[in-house]
């Protein structure tokens, strides 16, 4: 597992993404509860928790699919809780869905250069004709996953690997420097889950933030700097991946009892990592 | 640099899946058109294929937000008689020549899209649809209800001048009529076809197949919606001023559920979303009408049900039909010429089925 | 009483059940455990018929259901309590409970099971004219348990009942499983967390990537290192 | 002073025939998701009805209300299997937009196949009671007015008892609100949108026999009633059958009270204008639950 390499001293001042105290209602159920975290510019930090936990929704609020109940989120130091999702994406967050989500009837390239041509910076009136710098951006991103080839292909009938491929090229090809991940893995086999873990680890090379959620855990904790785990909607545990295997009260709303195997007696508190009261 | 070198647009072209329309066929059929008022001496077929073509501009405009853009306008006749009503008043009392006219239609159906745009653009699907359609019905019944002269009530506005075609005997005006229509129809299916294959298509269809996913790839909604619903307000508003100009009146009777349910038949039976779709729509259901010209009754009892049995069969109309067939025939010829090569090149994927964000789960209810 | 074999079931191009097997006796606990989106639900939508399944068979007392209408399969006594409990919001607890009996087999009891339900559970007594999206976690689950008890059961499916419930509630909920266990009706039971489960004498099944690929009893399991890979990936 | 009455008890009888009108496509939109563009051609078939019974054996609107509710009954149930069911389940295509134009081009059969038997001139039916009687000094309202406020009334206290004590009429409730939770109790999904259909499309014939006498009974008879329970759908947004019928009245005392001030012509307009500005504010419309709670 890759250990914290050099991670950036403290997380105050090169805060890339800062949300403070953030919470959603859907009428009564609070989805996301009161919630404060950060990450830092090139950190990958993975969000991990049980079905219903919030993880999707916090994705949501954060990428402005859905407006915030109370609570600020700070992208580069700007306030973004309150701008709408195609402002958000032009300030350099780009976002993948749980969900595969692609333009049934564009091709690769269809679905590749929309992100290249409108994700990259904000226009006044759409152009008659793409310019030949967008298609290269969209060539260049759709190879960068790996679709180099199959630029013609419509995109509705292919494979589920590929429109997981197909999501990540088209947000990279908006150039952001945050990257949203929303189940990267889910539903594929193994090797599957190394390309996309290694094509994650390229994305971290090229300098991008990468924020992810994933129910595979073997995938979370091996490419994660930091995770965070919540529950309820609020922050149970955040720490390196190492803390989190750890933490017993991790392992309890996870498996529900400590297991056989004692926990490591480095609780968690020593590490980094803190914890919220557990609310009722 | 623009994609202007031909090998990086085709490149570009063939990348993005789009159809280069075989130039001989469009050739083709362009002569034949053409022709028609020449070979075909009786003026009674002229004037249907002459309606065709005024249809085939509507539809093609209506074709641009319902089909390609996903924008569920069902008032666009209404857009399309504000136009001729437009062009009507402003040659009728200002005198201003009937070509200034048509373009003053065009931007009075535009300016009325402009006004129930902003409203309807923000509504989730059904919501447009009641919203545009109770528009349609309120802009009839008011134009019926208005006795203040200005738009002649139910008997619409007579007396519209020609097209500076007056000079002419009338079957060489019905001529030259057809030929500016055709050009008309020429000159949308242009703007349709460079449409597509702009950014402004390929963010529009974007938003229609999965709007979640293209506003997070930067492309604004509203922005982009509002400026479809105003070309294509536009160009049905040139469609109503040609057609006052040409039939010299402008009456709310253009307007209505029987009208409505012809170029509905037409968009659907033809295709929504695709660029011949509405072409070759308002071909056929305009054949099958004038056929069923004279038992007027059984001609919208009959339309009515093509288009029930067409939406409930085939709901994305005859042209995706054709071409799935085309795709089948020509990957089953090629499978032929692999037949020695053992087996065709790709496993034969099944039909392309659900959009990828809409079949979260089988609707099996 | 329950046979599945070899089921495969997914949604569009995501593949998520790649052949189950999996047997229920009559009067026995089946516990399926598993970390989240491994194909637990989907195991229960399929059986129900929510979700029809691309392979394989499904038999309930003798007779196939897969493919079949989930509205049928629920008619031949497959109660199935959804994961999320799906409460009618609009409508009180009692009209809830009342369509729980729809089934002509149970409409004519209803009276009768409605106040053994308000037995079981007092809380949904003092509730009955309440709207149900007032209704807290717990109730709801409560009320998703009691809707499904309304009508005669022979196989109950019960879906992550501690789902989003504070540690307290979950132990009440779990004490009325055991009392729903104990008038012996046969139990299939799927938990992400499966510490409750250690009560019954139940057959723990592990579920991962679509297959079953441990089974034993609950201290089997807890001590094998295998759920700790799945679970955290260590 | 007493037209402000007139106006405004003409507004609660119109309200109330606009309330039966609207619930019924409301409900069907909540339990089927789909906009039944046929519903105003329920009306004119339920006119139609009335007039055969009076003019072929002179039986009074009375009957003709059982008669036209039963035969909008088994219209409901055939449209819902030809236009609506085939479509449930598929994929590729946009439901609901798929739905709102198949149950229009029923619409056209319908008012078509009306207009080739019945022939376009207006068809007169008496009401059920002539005569009008004196509210107050200078208001006077006509009997039939009263009757048909009172049978609409009675129709929507029925609805309200039906769906929430009856078997079935719970059963609808539950596929509107929760459709896999209500097929996990062995509710048949198919009976029950025929049902909504058969019921929702009675009511609109209730509608169309107490408007006969009011309105001339014609092949577009039906064309005004959808245009109006479009505006109330709209205005009391989808999916809230306790919002529709607010609504209903809402729409139809303004629509009285803008013509009593500006005149009937331009009632319609006026009350189009009022949508568009509550679209502005509230795209779901103002009872219409937003479209995240629903999902």
């Amino acid at each position: 597992m890759t250990g914290i390499a050099d991670a950036p001293q403290s997380m105050a001042d090169a805060a890339l993404l800062e949300v403070d105290e953030l919470s959603k209602h859907f009428g009564g159920l609070a989805a996301v509860d009161e919630l404060s975290f950060r990450v830092a510019e090139g950190e990958t930090f993975g969000i991990a928790g049980p079905n219903g936990a919030g993880k999707t929704t916090l994705f949501d609020t954060i990428s402005g699919h859905a407006r915030a109940t109370n609570g600020r989120i700070l992208f580069g130091g700007q306030e973004i809780q309150d701008r709408s999702t195609h402002a958000i994406c032009h300030l350099g967050v780009a976002r993948t869905f749980q969900i595969p989500a692609v333009l049934p009837e564009h091709t690769v390239l269809g679905n590749v250069i929309v992100g290249a041509y409108f994700g990259h910076r904000p226009r006044a009136v759409p152009g008659l004709r793409f310019d030949e710098a967008s298609a290269e951006r969209a060539r260049a991103a759709a190879s960068f996953a790996g679709l180099g080839g199959k630029l013609d292909v419509v995109a509705g009938p292919l494979p589920l690997f590929d429109k997981k491929r197909l999501m990540i090229a088209s947000a990279m090809a908006s150039e952001p420097r945050l990257l949203m991940l929303d189940e990267p893995v889910g539903g594929l086999n193994h090797r599957e889950i190394d390309e996309i873990l290694e094509l994650v680890r390229k994305v971290r090379s090229a300098g991008v933030t990468v924020v992810l959620i994933e129910h595979v855990m073997r995938a979370l904790m091996s490419i994660s700097d930091r995770v965070m785990v919540m529950n309820h909607g609020r922050l149970l545990f955040e720490g390196t991946p190492e803390d989190v295997q750890g933490h017993e009260e991790v392992i309890r709303v996870y498996l529900g009892t400590a297991t056989e195997q004692p926990p490591s007696e480095t609780a968690a508190d020593d590490g980094e990592g803190r914890t919220e009261p557990h609310g009722a | 640099m623009a994609a202007g070198s031909d090998d990086a647009r085709s490149a570009l072209v063939r990348e993005m899946g789009w159809r280069r329309p075989n130039l001989f066929a469009v050739a083709g059929v362009l002569i034949l058109a053409a022709m028609l008022p020449l070979v075909w001496r009786n003026d009674y077929v002229i004037d249907v294929a002459l309606t065709a073509l005024i249809w085939m501009i509507l539809n093609q405009s209506w074709n641009l937000q319902l089909g390609i853009g996903g924008i569920w306008n069902f008032g666009q006749l209404a857009l399309f008689a504000i136009g001729g009503y437009g062009a009507a008043l402003v040659s009728l009392h200002w005198g201003s020549p009937p070509w200034l006219a048509m373009i003053v239609g065009g931007l009075a159906a535009a300016a009325a899209s402009a006004v129930v745009g902003i409203p309807v653009l923000r509504l989730r699907g059904i919501y447009a649809s009641l919203l545009t359609f109770s528009f349609g019905e309120v802009v009839r019944l008011l134009v019926i209800s208005d006795e203040s002269g200005l738009t002649g009530g139910s008997f619409g506005l007579s007396g519209v001048p020609d097209l500076a075609f007056g000079g002419l005997s009338p079957d060489a005006r019905q001529r030259a009529y057809y030929w500016v229509a055709l050009a008309l129809v020429v000159v949308t299916a242009v703007v349709v076809h460079a449409f597509i294959q702009s950014p402004l298509g390929t963010a529009l269809k974007a938003l229609r197949d999965a709007p979640g996913y293209a506003a997070s790839r930067g492309v604004s909604p509203l922005k982009m919606q509002v400026i479809t619903f105003g070309m294509s307000a536009f160009i049905a508003g040139i469609a109503g001023g040609f057609y006052a100009h040409y039939f010299g009146v402008i009456a709310p009777s253009v307007m209505g559920l029987g009208p409505m349910s012809l170029f509905v038949a037409m968009l659907v039976v033809g295709g929504l979303g695709t660029f011949a779709g509405p072409l070759v729509g308002t071909a056929l259901i305009m054949v099958i009408s004038e056929y069923l010209r004279d038992y007027d009754e059984m001609r919208l009892i009959i339309v009515g049900v093509i288009l029930l049995v067409t939406i409930v069969l085939a709901p994305r109309g005859l042209v995706p039909l054709l071409q799935d067939a085309w795709r089948r025939l020509q990957r089953w010829m090629a499978e032929d010429e692999a037949g020695d090569r053992g087996g065709p090149e790709e496993a034969a994927s099944d039909p392309p089925t659900a959009s990828g964000a809409g079949a979260q789960e089988e609707v099996t209810r | 009483m329950l046979e599945v074999r070899n089921l495969h079931a997914g949604y569009g191009q995501t593949r998520v059940l790649a052949g189950i097997e999996l047997d229920v006796q009559e009067g026995e606990t089946v516990v399926v455990i598993g970390p989240n989106g491994h194909g637990k639900t989907t195991l229960l939508r399929t059986i129900s018929g929510l979700l029809t399944p691309t392979a394989g068979e499904i038999r309930f007392d003798g007779r196939r259901i897969d493919g079949a209408r989930a509205e049928s399969v629920a008619a031949q006594g497959l109660v199935h309590v959804p994961q999320g409990d799906l409460p009618f919001g609009d409508m009180t607890v009692e009209e809830n409970l009342l369509l729980g009996a729809f089934p002509s087999g149970s409409w004519g009891a209803r009276a009768e099971r409605i106040g053994r339900v308000y037995g079981l559970f007092p809380m949904l007594g003092e509730r009955r004219g309440q709207r149900a999206h007032t209704l807290s976690g717990g109730e709801r689950r409560m009320l998703a348990l009691g809707r499904g008890l309304m009508r005669e059961a022979r196989l109950l499916m019960l879906d992550e009942p501690s789902l989003g419930l504070a540690p307290v509630v979950v132990n009440e909920m779990y004490r009325h499983i055991e009392q729903i266990v104990a008038s012996g009706i046969t139990l299939l039971l799927v938990e992400e967390n499966f510490s409750h489960v250690q009560a019954f004498d139940a057959r723990v099944l592990l579920l991962e990537s679509g297959r079953i690929v441990r089974e034993g009893s609950v201290s089997d399991l807890l001590a094998d290192e295998i759920v700790m890979a799945t679970y955290l990936g260590t | 002073m007493a037209a402000l009455i007139q106006a405004i008890v003409s507004g609660l009888v119109t309200g109330s025939i606009y309330a039966l009108m609207t619930v019924g496509m409301t409900l069907i939109y909540g339990t089927l998701r789909t906009l039944n563009m046929a519903h105003g051609s329920m009306v004119m078939i339920g006119g139609y009805v009335s007039w055969m019974l009076f003019a072929g054996f002179g039986w009074g609107p009375l009957v003709g209300l059982v008669a036209a509710s039963m035969v909008a009954f088994a219209f409901g149930i055939v449209i819902q299997q030809i236009a609506v069911r085939p479509l449930i389940g598929r994929t590729g295509f946009d439901f609901e937009m798929t739905a709102f134009i198949s149950t229009f081009a029923v619409t056209i059969v319908l008012s078509n196949v009306a207009l080739q038997i019945y022939g376009a001139r207006n068809k007169a039916v008496p009401p059920v009671i002539r005569g009008r009687f004196h509210l107050i000094e200078g208001v006077s309202v006509s009997w039939h007015s009263m009757v048909m406020a009172a049978v609409a009334i009675t129709m929507l206290v029925g609805l309200g008892v039906f769906l929430s004590k009856t078997r079935y009429g719970l059963a609808i409730s539950a596929v509107a609100q929760e459709l896999d939770a209500a097929r996990l109790m062995g509710i048949p999904v198919g009976r029950v949108y025929n049902l909504t259909m058969a019921v929702s499309s009675a009511l609109a014939a209730v509608a169309g026999v107490l408007l006969a006498s009011v309105f001339f009974v014609s092949p577009v008879a039906g064309d005004l009633p959808l245009l109006k329970a479009l505006i109330v759908a709209i205005f009391g947004g989808l999916g809230s059958i306790r919002g529709t019928i607010l609504a209903a009245y809402v729409i139809g005392l303004l629509e009285s009270l803008i013509s009593l001030y500006f005149g009937v012509k331009w009632s319609l307009p006026t009350l189009f204008f009022v949508i568009m500005l509550v679209m502005l504010v509230r795209p779901t419309g103002l009872f219409g639950r937003p479209q995240e709670a629903r999902l």
